[in-house]
């Protein structure tokens, strides 16, 4: 399909915690062709390189993307600055989104800190057949929570400090989870060493494995080749590009 | 309507705007914004005789008002850029023009060689890439060695070659001529400036190759200056790039002295760079009531 | 509080930030908004041995995240300087840093010689000026001339000497060996790169010396990428500047290799800003629990 | 006295004409000090170099400063943005005022188009003993008139197309106005052949004169030597610089 370049309103603005943002955008033509797992590059005025944000939700009736992104540096800071009504600059849908199997298979999304996003929309594909393992530093941290529940999805929240759910890392909670009940697919986005234990979790359960990375982008669609992650097939090991060959990448492709 | 188009080493471009080498890709992806033949030519990713992996990543960082980059001419080799590639850019009613990177003057002659019986328009040879430790800038800093090569692949190939300048030398206009006595037939310029960032928190370069190729606006004053000194110092067509973002910076290259501007860094931002500035610039030209746009080239009357 | 000072070939600065040559004047300006014992020291206006009226104006044209200047080191000399400004700054509390710019080694000499008896704390021997005809940059672009001039006025005077670099060169690094190897007590580092902007309404530069110093935030990660390759070739301390802004841009600088930094045109933008930049130091420090700045000093390490 | 850095609310703003815009500023520190021809120099988002611009109108009582300027770039647009309420990044006052003869004697300013609003200020001091000879290119590029009447200055308005006042250009108006009536002083800001026009009248019928000039600017406040313009003092030409030495210039020490 065409990529799509336009400035879409931001019909809806929310604060979901300290620095965190949710916005929902009207870009019918975009929502129609998005999928979980892809992400939308977002101009922050006064920088030369737009911002790349994964999409956590998709309403194709309604014609709206939701993101949920977190203020790093001063383009995110930036983005969250734009109000509600004002336009987004932003090109979208890019990438290659999460494999969706049959609905009524097993899935499992864990989603460290602000990887929790992008799991939203992929676990709501299989409603009360996902378990949701989402982690964060402590209670205050916590966002989503209630959106995965309205997905009819099984929530585990993990908190470093068990000041929410339980105390622990969500690769604990993971393998808890593995330990008590099979899965046939599991989907992983946060830090690298995250996913790293995830992915060693899935080999030893022999269960398939989607991650979503990250890397930092100029193009967004595949032309400048700056998003290069090692990258493995066949035993030969080569650099993709997150922004075209992924962001979502099967587990055992990736070199982390 | 304005004639917007130039010739260059008897090419001829319908309008002066060629996205820029590396920024562009072989036109695959942006061909899904807007057909190709809005462009005057297209200056494709450079190619080297063999694959090339590339730099480890990070690649990117941001600086203020630019980037840097450290690809490090990640590229499937020549061979594949002919038989997969070129196809697709075949007949799509732009120039073509091949960047040569090749590691050692033998790589490049062959490479020239390997695309003289293609529908390549024109050669770049890339004798300025920051990015790699053979070849690249190395053949770009020494009047020598950049004649040299050019020398070399002038004589292997019957293409119209158009050698592509590095930034970071103390007078690029000694290398120009050099290489136009040499026997290139145009100069492009600039390629990416040498710059460097750290990452405060955990104190290491952004970039895994510690330094990389600045490009993008505030690297323009720059391409400007460069490009008015090395039109005034040769006879052969200059192509001017380095921070162009909107179509006043294209009339400020031409007049510079540029036969025609190429675009970079501009495209991450807005991928809509290149139509826009030809369309910004033939209403220039029209309410300048300018009937030519060659008209410009060259015209900026220094004090 | 963390410790902020640091020691330059001997000269003790309170803290590392220091106002660039040409962007303080000699400090009676800035001296309406905040008083000068704050700064870590002054690096003054550019100097010759007789009055220079510079160039015909327009001087300044901005660019991308920076400007051009064309400045050409007006002044009013350095035995005005001796009488009339040396005389305020002294016991201001800060570092004076005499900017010696002569137009030939003999004038640099005799600068060097004048202001030998007085306060001045360091002499900075600018051989980067991109605005003058005669001495200024000649003088930076090759090894030989630098060291030529520098071994020069390191005989003529007692005061450390530190050596201010073009960056408009192939290889900064030889140079600053250069400078190092003939006497240099320390190098200051980038002077602004040349660069050009043109009126696209009247076809003139805008700059009536057509030409200018590029200089801001555009610079900086090439600022940033000198000041890393230099403190890697030379064991004297280096003073690192183009292009700093910010704290965070003086934390990035000194990581690279810079034991002090100098601020230039963001002052235009912002009067406050080497006061600022001083005050996010040494929050950083104790925010980070490092005791000392001095730690920070090329604590890049590369990949 | 110290220059004021600082923000400082836009309380007012007016379009005048097309592309030109009218900004009271509430800055009681700078009001207070601020002196007619003199000017402040404003952060525009996203520049690196501020932009100087005219005091129109002081008032100290309300502690408010006027400006009025022209969108002529990017840097005015910017600032031409800003909305009531929001703050203003200024550095003032700045520069070389007009010199004040006593208020019984008789002035003359001259402005030509975006020169006329620096006028506005000098003129009242002189109230009905001074003219303001105004000009514009055509009937809607005309400002300030009204502001002038009200400070009671006889106004005397021109067109280059005679649809407003008088057709002709303002150095016609003047010389019409030093055949008719006797001044002590002439004041004028407007383009360079504008000004040398009113400097030789000046010269021929032996008035004093001063000029406010423009040229481009970095730091504002003498430090960069930037904003060099030519000038002569005891038959020595040498570059004094508009924002310490002017903007403001006795018209026998100009060079045009
Ligand atoms: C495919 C993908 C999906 C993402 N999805 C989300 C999301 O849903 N929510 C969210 O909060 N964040 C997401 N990120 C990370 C987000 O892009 C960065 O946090 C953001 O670019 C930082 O910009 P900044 O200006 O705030 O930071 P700065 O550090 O000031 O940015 C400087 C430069 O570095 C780049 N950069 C810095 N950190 C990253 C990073 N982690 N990844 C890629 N580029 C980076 C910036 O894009 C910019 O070019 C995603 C990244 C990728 C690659
Ligand atoms: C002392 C003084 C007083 C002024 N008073 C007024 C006033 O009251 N009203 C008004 O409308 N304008 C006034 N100007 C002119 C005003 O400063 C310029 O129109 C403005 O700087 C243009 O900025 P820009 O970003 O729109 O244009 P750009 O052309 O995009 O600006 C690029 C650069 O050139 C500089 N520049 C461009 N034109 C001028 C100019 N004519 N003078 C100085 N610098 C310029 C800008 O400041 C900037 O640094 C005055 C100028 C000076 C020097
Ligand atoms: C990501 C990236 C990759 C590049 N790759 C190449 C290349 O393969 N060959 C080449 O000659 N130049 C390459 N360049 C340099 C550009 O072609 C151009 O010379 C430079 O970016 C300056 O133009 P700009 O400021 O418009 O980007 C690359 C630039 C970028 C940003
Ligand atoms: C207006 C202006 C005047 C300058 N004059 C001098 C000078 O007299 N001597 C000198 O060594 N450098 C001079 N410089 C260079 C600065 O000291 C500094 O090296 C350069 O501007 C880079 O730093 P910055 O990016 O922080 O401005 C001048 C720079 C500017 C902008
Ligand atoms: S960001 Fe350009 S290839 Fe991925
Ligand atoms: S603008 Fe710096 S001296 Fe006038």
């Amino acid at each position: 399909m065409a990529y799509q370049q336009g400035l879409y309103p931001l019909i809806k603005k929310q604060n979901l915690a300290k620095n965190i943002y949710d916005f929902t955008l009207l870009c019918p033509e975009i929502a129609k062709e998005a999928l979980a797992g892809q992400f939308v590059h977002i101009k922050a005025d006064g920088f030369l390189l737009r911002r790349p944000i994964s999409i956590c939700g998709i309403n194709r009736q309604k014609g709206t993307l939701r993101i949920v992104f977190e203020i790093r540096g001063q383009g995110t800071e930036q983005i969250a600055g734009i109000n509600e009504g004002e336009l987004v600059d932003m090109i979208a849908p890019l990438g290659k989104g999460f494999t969706l199997l049959a609905k009524d298979k097993k899935a499992i999304v864990v989603g460290g800190g602000i990887g929790v996003p992008p799991m939203l929309e992929v676990a709501s594909h299989y409603r009360e057949n996902a378990a949701a393992i989402i982690g964060f530093r402590n209670a205050a941290a916590v966002i989503l929570d209630k959106d995965f529940e309205k997905n009819w999805n099984k929530v585990i929240l993990c908190t470093d400090d068990g000041s929410a759910g339980q105390k622990g890392f969500v690769t604990q909670a993971l393998k808890s989870r593995l330990e008590a009940e099979n899965a046939d697919i599991i989907y992983a986005c946060g830090p690298a060493l995250m996913l790293k234990s995830i992915i060693d979790l899935a080999n030893e359960y022999h269960i398939k494995c989607e991650v979503s990375l990250e890397e930092r982008m100029a193009c967004g669609v595949g032309a400048c080749l700056g998003c290069a992650c090692k990258t493995v097939k066949n035993g030969e090991e080569f650099f993709a590009h997150v922004c075209k060959d992924g962001p979502v990448f099967e587990s055992k492709e990736v070199i982390l | 309507m304005a004639n917007l188009s130039v010739n260059i080493a008897g090419v001829e471009f319908k309008n002066p705007v060629i996205p820029a080498s590396g920024t562009f890709g072989n036109g695959r992806e942006y061909e899904k914004f807007y057909p190709l033949h809005l462009l005057g030519g297209i200056s494709v990713k450079g190619m080297t005789l063999n694959p090339k992996d590339g730099n480890p990543p990070p690649r990117i960082a941001e600086t203020p008002a630019g980037m840097l980059n450290s690809v490090g001419l990640q590229n499937p080799g020549v061979d594949y850029f002919i038989q997969n590639e070129l196809p697709n850019l075949e007949n799509k009613g732009t120039v073509i023009i091949a960047n040569v990177a090749g590691s050692t003057v033998e790589d490049c002659i062959t490479i020239a060689q390997k695309l003289d019986d293609t529908c390549v328009d024109m050669l770049e040879l890339n004798i300025s890439c920051p990015n790699v430790k053979e070849g690249g800038v190395a053949f770009g800093v020494s009047c020598q060695s950049a004649a040299g090569i050019t020398q070399a692949v002038r004589k292997a190939t019957k293409k119209p070659l158009m050698v592509k300048l590095s930034p970071n030398v103390t007078d690029i206009a000694s290398i120009a001529r050099a290489v136009e006595d040499a026997g290139a037939d145009a100069v492009s310029l600039i390629n990416t400036v040498l710059g460097m960032r750290i990452d405060i928190k955990n104190r290491r370069p952004i970039l895994k190759n510690n330094m990389g190729g600045l490009s993008g606006p505030a690297v323009f004053p720059v391409a400007v200056r460069m490009v008015w000194q090395v039109a005034n110092a040769v006879n052969i067509p200059v192509v001017g790039m380095g921070g162009i973002s909107k179509w006043e910076d294209a009339v400020e290259m031409m007049m510079a002295g540029a036969t025609a501007v190429q675009v970079g860094a501009a495209i991450f931002s807005n991928p809509y760079c290149p139509v826009e500035i030809i369309d910004g610039l033939n209403n220039y030209l029209d309410d300048s009531h300018i009937a030519d746009v060659n008209e410009l080239i060259g015209c900026v009357k220094p004090w």
